[in-house]
């Protein structure tokens, strides 16, 4: 058994990884990878409008808001199958972050337009929340008149060069605010660099950024559980990316070593080479078990066991997936060392998303931290 | 009479809570997490009676042989309430070994002469495999039983053979052929009587200097023919055939539970969670052992949905086996100066026995399949890799 | 003309200070540690004539061929400096490769005819040796050559040929005869002038998107008999042969030396060092660096002393690409949310280029024999078990 | 190449190698760690005289103190040699640490007593001086008249029931000294615990214990130095002794694995085995270089880079040592788990040798902390 082996009673989990896997052919990932990369762009809008048709995005935005009202099992299939078919849109922030914001933002107008933007593929919401270690880091706002005005700089922002607006966590009176810049407003800068999966992040600066006010998504303690929410359930969705990353760079691995002849006999047949392949078979299985445990245990309700499981699931699958394709790199031999070798791919989205919303060093001290204050 | 009743009918957290709540009443305090991981019979007879009496001393027997018929899920949540109530083990291969496989594959004789003695004590059994040249090689076995009459007469030596010092029946497999193309062909199971003439048991003082294997030695024993286990020379698919779901629970974090629950001890008492070097180690081995237990799981669903295990589930064993030996050197390391000391280490919440775990922690990656023969299983039987 | 001296009668100490100033004044300062591990001829052209016109472009030819003439223990010295004083690699084939081969095994033709193009950078040498097929394996290499009169017709491809897009001649070995038992007999090594008709070179990206190896195609290459070294069909000793005290490099510590400055660089920009977890990670790193020049001088005494290494030397170059690689692995957790750049980090000391180097570090333990060959070359060679 | 390989011009430490070769041939080691486990000793006083005829004890005492004024290279090779062969005997303790001490004191006859004694193998002089933690714990020492009074406990003290004398570190009005104690003096009390390696080790009660003044052996800073310069001695010479564990654990193994057959092949034939045992090999060899730079570091003079050199080859040995021996016995199957075997008794003098003095972490985290204060 491999994957994520979750309940789905009505087959339609089943039905949603092989939809990825029809996709996946027509539009081979790491083509698009190596595109985009060439491009220095951060977002190919065809494959995204594509996604859209596909019904990817805003999987689980409520039905009263345009969208799908699935759950943590859906959006960690399809996670998990983009990981193993290298889709590298950046649909983890885009659509299951962005999600979440709106899911937690108050009625109104402006989550509607962009709700339903968002599962169209025509707004680009990006979050716009983080400092430089990571950490949210709002930027300051200064309610006057009818309008609100920003000040500051944010880091790590996914698809600032192709974002419609950005979803901006910002300080107002002590008080955290989420709001909706639009990406072309006066005094925002962009400033992209790019990232190992052949991407871009960029830093976003905000210098005086006027919106009016009823660009206000939510205010008080409800942001801040929104963006708690957002993280974990974030973090959750790199997991199972991660997750599918490994297997495939397993399933890659246990083919090319059985192809590969060498003292004419197959790789795959000595026996250090097994043994290799058994631990990153073992390595990927366990990240497997650690999302479904975690998307399980989310499901029975939000607390300290869904936190912990959430943890444990990104540290897991994040060193899985990192380990795993570089080891693979290394048993395809000179040929992994290659641009042209699609290994390659595999390790470097497995990098960088292990470096996003906290490494496993760091995530593994949170879970023993919050779970000895709770014992 | 042993109390009848459909356990597998129960909820999973019913179940649970019924046997936790008799254990809790019944288990002597004084055997509740022994210090030995392998007592003798004597020393937990009468939580092994207790046991009988109630009827829940063979799980997964069916209920007309005095078992309790537990399906899988439910000899699951059997197994993991046994390890978190700290039950001391039992000399189990007559529950686990010779029972099962005489239930599958005996005669009605033999379960009417063996089985009740199992669940009285009066039968202990051990399990007569490996030889000094056939362990991760079991089918190379060489101890020989020849046909005379209506006897076989064995000779050979047997060697690991858990707790044989204080069982008075093995669970023999013998060569009965050698012709055959394949070595796993001509291979019987044989029940022997260890007070016959000719049985001869040494133990084998192991790195904890205790005993719980010994040798076993064959010198012309008659065996009665009506002893034989299912077919002449078809022993070794039998001898598989039985360790069906059991297997999982060679990958039950129990050990490794038990460690780091001593190892949190020894931590917190000596310092160590001031010391941030040391709580990154021990979060690594913290989430490990959260880890196995999602792992554990993905497979207990499989058996609860009344599924079948595949070879895949020895990635359990090899995870278990090792995640114990590092918890177990943490031990030692935080021990610091204390780690050459032989006797348990004391701390104010009560002992830790960091150099008994350390050294136990040696055996379940060699016992049972050495890892390294597990690997070969799971690339050949997982991965489909070629020779 | 360069100058002549014995560099040998002097003492370490000594060479090392005089090789370090001249360096120091010589060496444009913008070469110094180059970000780039395997800069193209023209980049370090200058470099590369300042050495030669001093004389120490080569250091182990004999001076009577324009090299110092270095005994291996000096030239350990060089090769430290070189590490430490950021000296840019220059292509170095025609130096380390082709030059000792020929001077051990050429002719006074070849000799006096290539020796000097080396020196004057005219002939920049690149070594044909992997194959599609013939990688850890490479005695089963097709290249073919087939004598036709006074020539050789090449053909066939090669392939991870470091450099080969900037190189105008090629050391190849192909197959003259596949008649022998051992399929490392027929095997002839031949110089290849890369502008002949019929060499196509394909430069192949790698994980940095640089170009530093290539494929080479052969079609109906035309070489003349009397670029044959030494003799035809015994081509795979003499390759072998030429690989002497060298292979002592390919355990060199420089490489995790500069990656670990850059480390410590970064984490102390970044406040790791506050970090007590980050702290014991690091002090592991930094005793396996210290420890590993430990162990590369137990190997350097010896060549001192005048004698040959053994194949236990490999032990050094498995040890150090995986150091490499642990390293630069630690620096990717120490970038936290940066470890997803491409380009290099910015620190108040300067650039930390900690993608460049963590994808680096992936080719050590692959090429020049994997770490899995030299392994099986110290099972067998050292520890002498049994196939 | 293997072993200690360190310049021996005259043959004088290839003569030491093989005399205790000779020794463990006359006397193996592992029957004689049997022997003393089962007798619940912490000495073997007829093995320790043997030694001491063969010249085996305070070899580095200076030739006016009676001894074999020999250096740190002879000593190493003796104590690699020890290891090999496995002979337990706490030399480490009671020569070199002891010798150490007694080299650092003041000229007198209580210092000749003791030195001559320990040379010849008639005075135990068992060294007490660590608290709890291992770090240095003085007892509370108290002059009047020609006497000392010692109250205080004292742990990890070994010999302790062979002991004719007790080396003291004692703290006297803010000063250290440093004393003899005969062990029959009145008031002390040995409570004795078995360890690992089949001896004792010992927590020295002193309660009023009264020695004559004569008995001090050192006062005021010099106590310090000599007792620095004995803990970081005897920290090489259990490098050295773990070394010679790890080599010769090698070396036991690979024969043991060319000679057991499973699936008609030697097991050593397995690529899996093999690796393994290269691993294990370099592992030895990289303790080996670690022992013979400190012993050629120190040769050089004391200061910041013998120090380091000390930290870093006791925590490469022990570290060696512990993990070779560790996977020695994998390698060894089901037998490696008996007593009968002799591997295990090297897994555990490795682990006590390696928890003496500060273990591998500690010793980093030394060695790292004191190189960048002095960077």
């Amino acid at each position: 058994m491999t994957g994520l082996i979750l309940d789905d009673e009505d087959g339609g989990l089943a039905l949603l990884h092989d939809s990825v896997a029809g996709f996946a052919a027509r539009h081979p990932g790491p083509a698009a990878f190596r595109k985009r990369r060439a491009a220095g762009a951060d977002l190919d809008r065809d494959t995204w409008a594509k996604m859209a048709e596909a019904g990817w995005l805003g999987l689980m935005l409520p039905e009263e808001l345009g969208g799908a009202g699935l759950g943590l099992p859906e959006q960690a299939v399809l996670s998990e199958a983009l990981g193993r078919a290298l889709v590298t849109e950046p649909l983890a922030q885009l659509s299951v972050f962005a999600g979440m914001l709106l899911a937690g933002a108050n009625a109104g107008t402006e989550r509607a337009r962009l709700a339903e933007g968002l599962i169209a593929g025509s707004v680009i919401a990006a979050p716009a929340w983080q400092g430089r270690k990571g950490a949210p880091a709002p930027v300051e706002a200064r309610v006057s008149g009818d309008g609100i005005t920003l000040s500051g700089r944010v880091e790590f922002v996914s698809a600032a060069q192709s974002a419609t607006d950005f979803l901006v966590l910002a300080r107002s009176g002590g008080e955290d605010i989420l709001l909706s810049v639009p990406a072309d407003a006066a005094g925002v800068t962009v400033d992209a660099h790019p990232t190992l999966d052949g991407t871009m992040l960029a830093a976003v600066s905000f210098d005086g950024t006027r919106v009016a006010a009823d660009r206000q998504l939510a205010g008080g303690n409800s942001v801040g559980t929104a963006l708690d929410r957002a993280i974990a359930v974030t973090r959750l969705m790199l997991a199972a990316e991660m997750a599918g990353i490994a297997t495939r760079a397993i399933e890659e691995t246990a083919a090319y070593t059985i192809e590969r002849v060498q003292f004419g006999k197959r790789i795959a047949s000595f026996q250090v080479v097994q043994h290799r392949l058994v631990d990153m078979w073992a390595d990927a299985e366990f990240a497997n078990a650690a999302v479904v445990h975690a998307v399980e245990t989310c499901a029975e309700g939000q607390g300290l066991p869904a936190d912990l499981a959430v943890l444990a699931a990104k540290a897991r699958a994040g060193d899985a997936a990192v380990s795993i394709t570089r080891r693979a790199i290394h048993l395809h031999g000179a040929m992994g060392f290659t641009d042209d070798c699609d290994i390659g791919l595999f390790m470097k989205r497995a990098v960088a998303l292990n470096a996003t919303l906290g490494q496993p060093e760091e995530l593994r001290l949170q879970f023993v931290a919050r779970e000895r204050v709770a014992a | 009479m042993a109390e009848q009743q459909d356990w597998n009918a129960l909820s999973d957290a019913d179940f649970r809570a019924i046997f936790r709540s008799w254990v809790e009443e019944n288990l002597p305090p004084e055997l509740r997490f022994m210090r030995k991981q392998r007592p003798v019979f004597e020393e937990v007879a009468e939580w092994y009676h207790r046991l009988a009496e109630k009827g829940w001393l063979s799980p997964v027997w069916p209920q007309e042989y005095g078992g309790m018929g537990l399906d899988a899920g439910k000899h699951i949540v059997y197994v993991e309430e046994w390890a978190r109530l700290g039950c001391p083990r039992i000399p189990d291969h007559g529950i686990g070994l010779t029972g099962p496989l005489l239930i599958r594959y005996g005669t009605d004789a033999q379960n009417d002469f063996f089985l009740p003695k199992i669940l009285s004590g009066e039968h202990v059994w051990c399990q007569g495999y490996s030889e000094p040249n056939a362990g991760s090689d079991l089918a190379s076995l060489k101890t020989a039983a020849v046909r005379d009459g209506d006897d076989f007469i064995v000779n050979g030596q047997k060697i690991w053979t858990t707790l044989a010092h204080c069982a008075n029946w093995i669970l023999l497999l013998a060569r009965t052929s050698s012709d055959g193309p394949k070595r796993q062909n001509g291979i019987t199971v044989l029940l022997v009587d260890m007070t016959d003439p000719g049985v001869t048991v040494r133990p084998i003082p192991n790195l904890r200097q205790e005993t719980d294997f010994c040798e076993v030695f064959f010198d012309n024993v008659r065996v009665p023919a009506a002893n034989v286990v299912g077919e002449v020379d078809q022993g070794w698919a039998l001898a598989k055939a039985v360790l069906g779901h059991e297997r999982i629970f060679l990958g039950a974090p129990s050990r490794p539970e038990y460690a780091i629950k001593r190892l949190e001890r020894l931590a917190k008492d000596r310092g160590a969670f001031d010391d941030p070097g040391f709580v990154a180690r021990y979060a690594k081995l913290r989430l490990d052992l959260y880890d196995l237990g999602s792992a554990f799981e993905r497979f207990a669903r499989v058996l609860r949905a009344g599924g079948d295990l595949g070879p895949d589930v020895s990635v359990l064993k090899i995870f278990c086996s090792e995640l114990y030996q590092r918890i177990t050197e943490e031990m030692l390391t935080v021990a610091g100066e204390e780690a050459r000391f032989w006797d348990d280490l004391q701390t104010a919440e009560g002992e830790v026995d960091a150099m008994n775990l350390y050294l136990d922690s040696r055996a379940p990656a060699i016992f049972g399949g050495s890892n390294e023969i597990q690997r070969g299983v799971l690339a050949k039987g997982v991965l489909g890799l070629p020779s």
